[in-house]
């Protein structure tokens, strides 16, 4: 409890703030070296995340878009964006924060087209600073980029305009941000972040210190160290979390795993009896997805929509009347009669016959080494073979099997997609006929090689148009695609792992409160307080 | 003192035993090897692996991968050695780990060490040229990057499974074994016996694997012992790398995947200590025969 | 003179076609490092997004055509020591990583071979000189079955014991999280208790080999006339064992620990791994799973120009540790 | 008291795959302080055996099964090891039988006497110049003390076997054990060594067991000389006593092998029959089946060993009648018939040559750190080998005898010179043309004990050659092994083709190499000291085989030896070679008769004469 005397395991002390936490891992490798610089995605230290915002921060497990350096936002045309300019924001370093850093940073994007992660500059033509406003120009209507716009995060001129080459930048001492911490320390083995005093929203802030420690790369002794209830929170995989986390202090221990990505079954549309839309919706009721769950995946993640949309979290997108959000039931004997109804008839064998009347089989690819994708192909053949299909298990390796997705080398294997808050983008990168390739070749992210003139008009519509409305009919198209041409099945959603200990600290987002995902680190930060139970 | 009729009785006695032993038709060296106490112990012990591995499914209760059972369950009556984090029988795992553990082992061993004598020792033996370019592969198969080695390996290589795990161990394995042997057998060389063997007309094969490989026993079988460790070790790390096959049950994968189920967190430490056990009995059964090894390079030893 | 002119010519064609593996190989993985950039930083149930993708290749460059100029580059590279920029650590330079890598493996993992080498050839010496007796019981066979144990549980147990457990010592790392490299007292004392664990790790299963092996070389010399004559002169007994038992009986290991010297790096990973420790050997490993072509080239060179190395003065110590391979060439 | 006492002594051999052999059987005798004792015996009748037990140095399955020992008082037999260090070397040293390969390879000479200085340190004192102690003692070897920084297989076998014998004497011990020490040294250096060794032994009042099959030294050198006989002693006399009033008619038999090779007419004897297989008990006299004066009670009744004369003998015939030397005389007689190899007997006819050698040169070079060392081993010799005759090579050791003989065979290369066989050169014969080279030219190792592989039995040693050049294969082979065994006195023959080679006695090994060499049926034959570790009689046989092959056969032979009796029954032709020159060369009586260089003629001057020092 907070009595106010120093001991080792209060963190919090009298002035109402937790004294510090300790987080996970802190990327950069394994053997990393200081580097804050926000657009080296891959090398960067996640400390930068807590130092450099960005306009608007869409939370990533309802998709609401908060105000952040931006108050607000407006579509003055769908080729024009304008964010006002939060006021009274300064750089860690004193100097004031303005409209005229958002219009640097992204130019600053522009010419280094290596920093722009998200991407934005093949849409945008220009952007203005002017008073608090920042003006976006378009090349033309791009409503769907609204989230990368967003996300970029905003770096100080009178820092960046003199560094030379920032794509080889690492920002390794005092790097300037708006955001609620500063660098406190660094080496290798621990990475330490304070209070940033003048963050404009500090009354938020009730955390002094985040440490970060280097984890190893094993997982074995972090996992110790988690049940022992060394970190605060922490996002691993862990074994049995019940029994290894929970059970060692119910109280105060606990997980929540937010969905995230859905995993599909991908089957090759361009082979013989894939191409044929009754097969596959014939399919759907295959599986027996809560065995995955339990068996394969420890119950840990949930059934994925048919609908390719990840609900609950973006249920509101869902088109209405759609049947338990899009869940279809595991259901056998279902799959086996619209199966033969389809024309894909059972030989006195039990063998289901092609149209060709041959005996269909295939191979299902699962990279050898995803022991939990291994398990849960096992389930998904056995039940194809008991419908009557001669499948085989292929096991390469991750990168082979990567390798074959994208060139379309494979009959049926798992897939990953959407589960971000870009609407055009989870649909449009495993469906947009612009983003395959012919068998082959490499394709961009269209790996079952869907070609549908319809689904491109509602996913052109779904990029152009800024209109909420007009969007949520694309995407009940779209939905409606999902769930009668079925270009894949989804499974089951990725789960975003997420531990988090209430002794020091409390209202991280969980089932109850979702605020955001536990990923979305700023923003738990600005619900954090000190805990008041024991 | 005078030699006193029972000693002479005994001697006697020798003699017939002996003349029984000559009866019997066991190679020698067998004999030899089955003389040393230790090694007697060493040789049954893998026997005894052998047959645990031979009759796997027959001893073991379950399937290896028969995944229907409570999962991370602690030692029972019903399951020994407790479940894994799938729901399997980690005893019935064991059994039939035994089976890929010792084929990997062995074949694998035996294979490397027999690239590594054929190299290592014409490349010693003959010198001059010869040695120059066997030493040119030798040293590049100390180089090669074995790790994306293997990871190519396993993107190429038509076979898959556990004979591809026999190949890539092979492949990045057999160089260390035929340099040592290399080094030994120069000094072997120049003996007047090897020189004696030229003499009658053996070949040079002939002289290394009759006049050269004898002398040199012990060191071969060191490093078969090591080759074999190295082979059970790196299929565990193969299956890691998801080069291997995941569905087959060895001793490495098995701990690889206590490790990874958690066994240490949920306090398994039935599932993480068997397959250690098991693996270390296996090498210990190594080594007691190699104390019968010496006296088969050593006549001298073999009176004891 | 011409003699050395032909040891250097082979060491010189080693050398290149060692490098050309080197080059060739890591190429040869399925997969672009883009990728498995991404596919690190984001795990496997997240879908990549194709302009982040098309970013980091942009910034790192990704040579992904001409395998030959890529080649000439790389032979370019190798000649003048400027590896370029690591993948992984972008826009770390790979010299600054290994740099910063390199003394840790090659004190820990340096000490702890020849420690190892020392120990393992004492103990297979003394079972030698004590064959068959409890003492070469004991030393053969309990050696081989602790050190048989494998590395990685073996690892993971001691940490368990005595860093989670009992707390003596950290759970890994090669410093604490408070201090930062430096030539301090307090550093070092700290980086010694954060090497006890992998050390002792090492040191269990290091000595195995060198035991077996020196035992049963030892076996056989000690049997040779040479030593029964060094008996009948009356030679204190552990005399003989060292000098005429063990001096010789050591030659073949000699190579072998050359290569191992040499090789130093490709035995680290695992303890590197566990420990996280801040070496080589974690950087191989992450260099090839993130196929940094940069890292791994340079670190692969290190590793051949190791060996290579290693094993040329092997040989040419060999023959002045064993003058009887001088002997001059018989048919 | 005796400074050794030896009480009947048994040694038996259990190996466990054969049958248990008792190699010395109640052996009892005395060595007084500075006597000078021979021990002569058979080739394997145990004389290595009593040797080691004596020093306590049997490995098993050797183990003293009865018996005491007592050195200066102290029982040696139940000694602990450790206490018996004091004793080693300082007082008790030896030279073993395979001195030749004793030498530890990887340290100089220099560090082998180091280490012996070192090692007894306490009864030396530290402050000793070992550079000046060991130049000392390798002089009195007659080496020179640049051997001190040459490794072991840089030098020839001889002065292997000086540098073992100089370290025998490097610490003064009270009692030396020479085990054949000087089979690879040629008799002026041998004499010298010898004579040297009797001076020192005069000055410093050790006692020396020296075992040895070169009766003539023996007889001249020694004080009193034991002769054994399947593990037994069978007679122990002060040597002048031995040399003409021998009472057991084994000693008669041995003596009656040897001969002066200056005389005019050289003739040996050898003994008919074959030693007893000593696995097996025996009542009576060992000696009895090969006996030509044995008596019915020499069947039954075993003799023990008694006084007679001026030493004890164990002789039945002996112990019953008053002067046993009448009987043994007329023996002789009987014997001299048959077995019998006299030198020069038949004309031999001048065929082609098979084998030239044209200018030959060897140099050997030697790297020490940076600077080289030259060793010119052969200068310029040329010569040539024809069928049917034999062709010996004397020399000092380390006069490049063994070099040439390598040479020939194509195991070195020359430095200059050519070498041809039948017209082709083979001095430069690739790997596959000189195993078929080899297929006509075999090579009788010099070193018995390095030349047979530890690993591999007799039969398989022999069975290799049968099957490469014959074409015999499995029990042809083996019954032609077993052939060969039994002509080259190894008999039974069965009881040697499975043993290893460290089962052997050295002399046993000998016979082994030269039935290898002979296996083939080769054209010519390179014998390297083929013989001298083999017994006087066995000797005459070996002899009398291998003149009967090259007659026979019309093998062509070199003969490198020490032995210039061997010499002298042997070769048609001698050559002799000093520091690598071939200094003379002629048919061997010439040569023997009236030597014309001055080293021959030294050569001759040094053969020994038994009972000359008495004579004198
Ligand atoms: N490998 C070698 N390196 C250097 N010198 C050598 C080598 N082999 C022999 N020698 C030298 O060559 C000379 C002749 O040696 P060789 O063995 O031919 O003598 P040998 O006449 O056979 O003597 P012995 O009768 O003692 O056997 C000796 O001085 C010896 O030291
Ligand atoms: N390890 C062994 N096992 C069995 N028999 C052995 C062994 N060693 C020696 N012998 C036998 O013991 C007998 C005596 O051997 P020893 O070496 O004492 O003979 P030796 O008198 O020295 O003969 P040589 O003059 O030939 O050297 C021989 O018949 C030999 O075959
Ligand atoms: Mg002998
Ligand atoms: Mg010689």
């Amino acid at each position: 409890g907070c009595t106010g005397t120093e001991g080792q395991t209060t963190a919090s002390s009298g002035d109402g703030m937790v004294d510090f936490l300790n987080y996970g891992d802190f990327g950069g490798g394994a053997a990393p070296k200081p580097n804050y610089n926000p657009y080296l995605e891959t090398t960067k230290l996640s400390a930068a995340d807590y130092i450099y915002e960005p306009l608007m921060y869409v939370e990533g497990y309802s998709c609401k878009a908060l105000p952040w350096l931006a108050t607000a936002y407006q579509w003055t045309d769908p080729q024009t964006l304008v964010y006002t300019v939060r006021d009274g924001v300064k750089w860690n370093d004193g100097k004031p924060f303005t409209a005229a850093d958002v219009a640097f940073t992204f130019t600053m994007i522009k010419k280094y087209p290596a920093l722009d992660l998200k991407g934005v500059w093949t849409y945008l033509s220009a952007v203005k600073a002017d008073g608090n406003k920042v003006t976006m120009s378009f090349k033309k209507p791009a409503a769907s980029v609204f989230t990368l716009v967003s996300d970029v995060r905003i770096v100080p001129e009178h820092v960046w305009s003199k560094v030379a080459d920032p794509t080889t930048f690492t920002n390794a001492t005092a790097p300037v941000g708006t955001g609620p911490m500063k660098v406190k320390s660094f080496n290798p083995r621990q990475l330490v972040v304070e209070r940033n005093p003048d963050y404009w929203q500090a009354d938020k802030i009730k955390v002094k210190e985040l440490r970060f420690n280097k984890a190893d790369a094993g997982g074995q002794v972090e996992q110790l160290k988690l049940s022992r209830g060394e970190y605060d929170t922490n996002a691993m995989f862990v074994q049995d979390i019940k029994k290894a986390y929970v059970d060692r202090d119910p109280k105060n221990h606990h997980y929540w795993y937010a969905p995230g990505g859905v995993i599909s079954v991908y089957m090759n549309l361009t082979e013989t009896p894939f191409n044929d839309a009754a097969f596959r919706k014939a399919l759907t009721t295959a599986f027996n997805h809560q065995q995955v769950i339990d068996r394969a995946q420890l119950g840990y993640v949930t059934q994925a929509s048919q609908s390719g949309l990840v609900v609950p979290g973006q249920k509101d997108w869902l088109p209405q009347g759609l049947a338990d959000d899009g869940r279809i039931k595991y259901d056998p004997a279902a799959a086996d009669k619209a199966l033969t109804d389809a024309g894909y008839t059972k030989d006195s064998k039990g063998h289901r016959l092609g149209k060709d009347g041959k005996p269909i089989s295939f191979s299902f690819k699962v990279p050898g080494s995803y022991v939990d994708w291994v398990a849960a192909a096992d389930i998904l053949i056995k039940n194809l073979t008991a419908l009557g299909f001669n499948v085989t298990k292929d096991t390469p390796t991750p990168e082979a099997h990567d390798q074959e997705r994208a060139t379309g080398n494979y009959d049926m294997m798992f897939g990953v997609h959407g589960g971000g808050c870009n609407m055009y983008a989870n649909f449009s990168d495993p469906l947009n006929s612009a983003r395959t390739a012919p068998i082959g070749k490499k394709a961009d992210s269209n790996e079952i090689r869907w070609q549908d003139p319809k689904t491109d008009e509602l996913l052109s519509q779904l990029e152009t148009s800024p209109d909420e409305g007009t969007q949520k009919q694309a995407v009940a198209g779209l939905v409606d695609i999902m769930m009668n041409q079925v270009p894949m099945i989804p499974i089951w959603y990725g789960a975003k792992w997420f531990q988090y200990d209430t002794k020091k600290a409390e209202g991280w987002p969980n089932e109850q409160d979702p605020y955001a995902d536990g990923g979305n680190g700023l923003v738990v930060l600005t619900h954090l307080v000190p805990s008041s139970g024991s | 003192m005078t030699t006193t009729p029972e000693t002479i009785d005994t001697e006697a006695l020798r003699v017939t035993a002996l003349d029984a032993d000559a009866s019997s038709r066991l190679p020698g060296w067998f004999v030899i090897l089955w003389r040393n106490g230790k090694c007697r112990v060493g040789m049954l012990m893998l026997a005894a692996f052998i047959v645990i591995a031979v009759l796997a499914p027959v001893i073991a209760p379950y399937g290896p991968r028969l995944d229907e059972f409570g999962a991370s369950e602690g030692p029972s009556a019903a399951h020994w050695l407790g479940t894994t984090a799938r729901g399997e029988d980690v005893f019935s795992q064991l059994i039939y780990g035994a089976r890929t553990s010792l084929i990997v082992g062995l074949v694998a061993g035996v294979l490397s060490t027999l690239i590594a004598m054929a190299v290592g020792l014409t490349a010693g033996y003959l010198r001059g040229v010869v040695d120059e370019v066997l030493s040119f592969f030798i040293n590049l198969g100390l180089v090669v990057p074995v790790l994306p080695l293997m990871i190519v390996l396993a993107g190429y290589a038509p076979v898959k499974g556990l004979g591809l795990i026999i190949i890539v161990i092979t492949v990045t394995g057999w160089a260390y074994g035929a340099r040592i042997k290399r080094a030994q057998i120069i000094t072997l060389r120049t003996r007047d016996y090897i020189t004696a063997a030229k003499f009658a007309g053996d070949s040079t094969a002939r002289i290394i694997a009759f006049e050269i490989v004898p002398n040199m026993i012990s060191l071969i079988v060191v490093g078969f012992m090591g080759a074999a460790l190295g082979a059970i070790g790196a299929e565990a790390g193969l299956a890691f790398l998801g080069l291997g096959d995941p569905q087959t049950v060895s001793w490495g994968t098995m701990l690889n995947q206590a490790s990874l189920g958690g066994a240490l967190t949920t306090g398994q430490w039935a599932w993480l200590v068997a397959p250690g056990l098991a693996l270390a009995l296996l090498i210990t059964s190594f080594t007691l025969m190699n104390f019968g090894i010496d006296a088969l390079s050593n006549p001298h030893l073999r009176e004891d | 003179m011409l003699y050395f002119v032909r040891r250097a010519g082979f060491f010189l064609a080693t050398l290149w076609a060692a490098v050309t593996l080197n080059f060739l190989i890591p190429r040869l993985q399925p997969g672009d490092p883009a990728q498995a950039m991404l596919n690190r930083l984001q795990g496997e149930t997240t879908a990549v997004n194709p302009a982040q993708l098309e970013a980091i290749r942009k910034l790192l460059g990704t040579p992904d055509g001409n395998l030959l100029s890529q080649y000439w580059d790389y032979l370019g590279a190798i000649c003048t020591g400027h590896f370029g920029v690591s993948y992984s650590y972008f826009p770390y330079t790979v010299t600054a990583m290994i740099s910063s890598a390199l003394p840790w493996t090659l004190i820990l993992v340096g000490v702890t071979q020849m420690l190892s080498f020392a120990i393992g050839t004492l103990l297979g010496a003394w079972a030698a000189y004590r064959r068959n007796s409890r003492v070469d019981s004991v030393i053969t066979l309990g050696s081989t079955f602790v050190g048989t144990l494998p590395f990685f549980w073996l690892a993971l147990l001691l940490i368990f014991v005595f860093a989670i457990t009992l707390n003596w010592f950290p759970d890994g790392g090669g410093y604490g999280g408070g201090s930062s490299p430096s030539w301090t007292w307090l550093f070092v004392s700290d980086a010694f208790q954060h090497s006890v664990l992998p050390a002792v790790a090492l040191l269990i299963t290091g000595p195995i080999g060198w035991i077996i092996g020196m035992r049963n070389n030892m076996v056989q010399t000690l049997g040779e006339d040479y030593a029964r004559l060094a008996r009948a002169k009356g030679l204190p007994r552990r005399r003989i064992a060292l000098t005429y038992g063990a001096r010789i009986a050591i030659l073949p290991n000699v190579t072998g620990f050359a290569i191992a010297l040499g090789s130093l790096l490709g035995g680290t990973v695992l303890v590197e791994t566990i420990f996280n420790y801040p070496g080589l050997g974690r950087l191989l490993l992450e260099a090839v799973s993130n196929k940094d072509y940069p890292l791994m080239q340079a670190l692969f060179l290190f590793t051949t120009i190791g060996v290579l190395t290693a094993n040329f003065l092997a040989d040419v110590t060999y023959g002045f540790l064993d003058p009887r391979v001088r002997r001059a060439e018989a048919v | 008291m005796a400074l050794l006492e030896v009480r009947d002594l048994s040694v038996t051999y259990s190996p466990r795959d054969s049958a248990a052999v008792r190699a010395v059987d109640r052996v009892s005798f005395e060595v007084h302080d500075g006597e000078f004792v021979g021990l002569l015996g058979e080739s394997g009748c145990g004389k290595s055996t009593l040797g080691n037990a004596v020093l306590r140095l049997l490995d098993r399955p050797a183990a003293i099964t009865g018996g005491t020992i007592r050195f200066d008082g102290q029982d040696v037999t139940t000694t602990p090891e450790d206490d018996l260090r004091s004793l080693r070397w300082v007082d008790l040293s030896t030279v073993f039988q395979s001195s030749m390969n004793s030498l530890n390879p990887v340290i100089t000479v220099r560090r082998q006497f180091a280490d012996t200085f070192e090692a007894h340190s306490d009864a030396l004192g530290n402050d000793l110049d070992v550079d000046a102690r060991a130049t000392e003692l390798l002089e009195m070897v007659s080496l020179d003390r640049s051997v001190l920084s040459r490794f072991p297989h840089e030098l020839s076998g001889g002065m292997k076997q000086r540098v073992a014998l100089a370290l025998a004497l490097a610490l003064e011990p009270r009692f030396v054990l020479l085990d054949e020490p000087t089979t690879g040294l040629d008799v002026v250096v041998q004499r010298d060594i010898l004579d040297r060794l009797r001076v020192l032994q005069a000055r410093l009042g050790f006692a020396v067991l020296f075992i040895s099959h070169d009766l003539g030294t023996v007889m001249e050198l020694a004080d009193r000389v034991m002769v054994m006989y399947a593990g037994e002693i069978v007679e122990d006399q002060p040597a002048a006593e031995m040399v003409t009033r021998h009472l057991h008619p084994y000693s008669a038999g041995l003596l009656g092998s040897y001969a002066d090779p200056r005389d005019q007419v050289v003739e040996v004897e050898f003994i008919p029959g074959r030693p007893p297989d000593l696995s097996q008990p025996h009542a009576g006299c060992l000696f009895q089946p090969r006996c030509p004066v044995a008596v019915d009670a020499c069947r039954t009744v075993h003799p023990e060993l008694l006084p007679a004369s001026l030493g004890q003998v164990r002789c039945l015939l002996v112990e019953q009648s008053g002067d046993a030397r009448v009987v043994l005389e007329k023996a002789a007689e009987l014997r001299r018939r048959d077995q019998v190899f006299a030198a020069g007997l038949s004309e031999r006819a001048d065929a082609e040559p098979v084998l030239v050698v044209d200018g030959v040169s060897k140099v050997y070079k030697t790297r020490r750190g940076l600077n080289t060392t030259l060793t010119q081993a052969v200068d310029d010799v040329s010569f040539a080998l024809r069928p049917g005759q034999v062709t010996a090579l004397v020399g000092q050791s380390g006069s490049g005898k063994t070099t040439i003989a390598r040479i020939l065979t194509g195991v070195e290369r020359p430095t200059a010179g050519s070498v041809r066989f039948k017209d082709e050169p083979v001095d430069h014969l690739g790997r596959g043309a000189l195993r078929k080279y080899r297929r006509h030219v075999q090579l009788v190792f010099q070193d018995p004990f390095s030349a047979l592989n530890p690993t591999r039995t007799v039969a398989y040693a022999l069975s290799r050659p049968l099957r490469n050049h014959l074409g015999l294969t499995g029990a042809e082979a083996r019954a032609r092994a077993a052939e060969l065994l039994e002509t080259v006195g190894l008999s039974p023959a069965d009881q040697y083709l499975d043993k290893l080679p460290h089962q052997l006695s050295g002399g046993q090994r000998q016979r082994v190499v030269i039935a290898r060499a002979l296996a083939p049926e080769p054209e010519v034959v390179v014998a390297d000291e083929p013989i001298s570790m083999l017994d006087v009689s066995i000797r005459a046989e070996i002899i009398a085989l291998l003149d009967q092959l090259v007659r026979d056969r019309g093998i062509a032979m070199l003969y490198i030896t020490h032995d210039l009796l061997s010499a002298r029954l042997l070769a048609d032709e001698v050559m002799v070679l000093n520091q690598g020159v071939m200094v003379e060369r002629g048919p061997t009586l010439d040569v023997i008769a009236e030597a014309k260089d001055p080293y021959t003629r030294k050569l001759l001057a040094a053969i020994p004469r038994p009972g000359a020092r008495d004579i004198a």
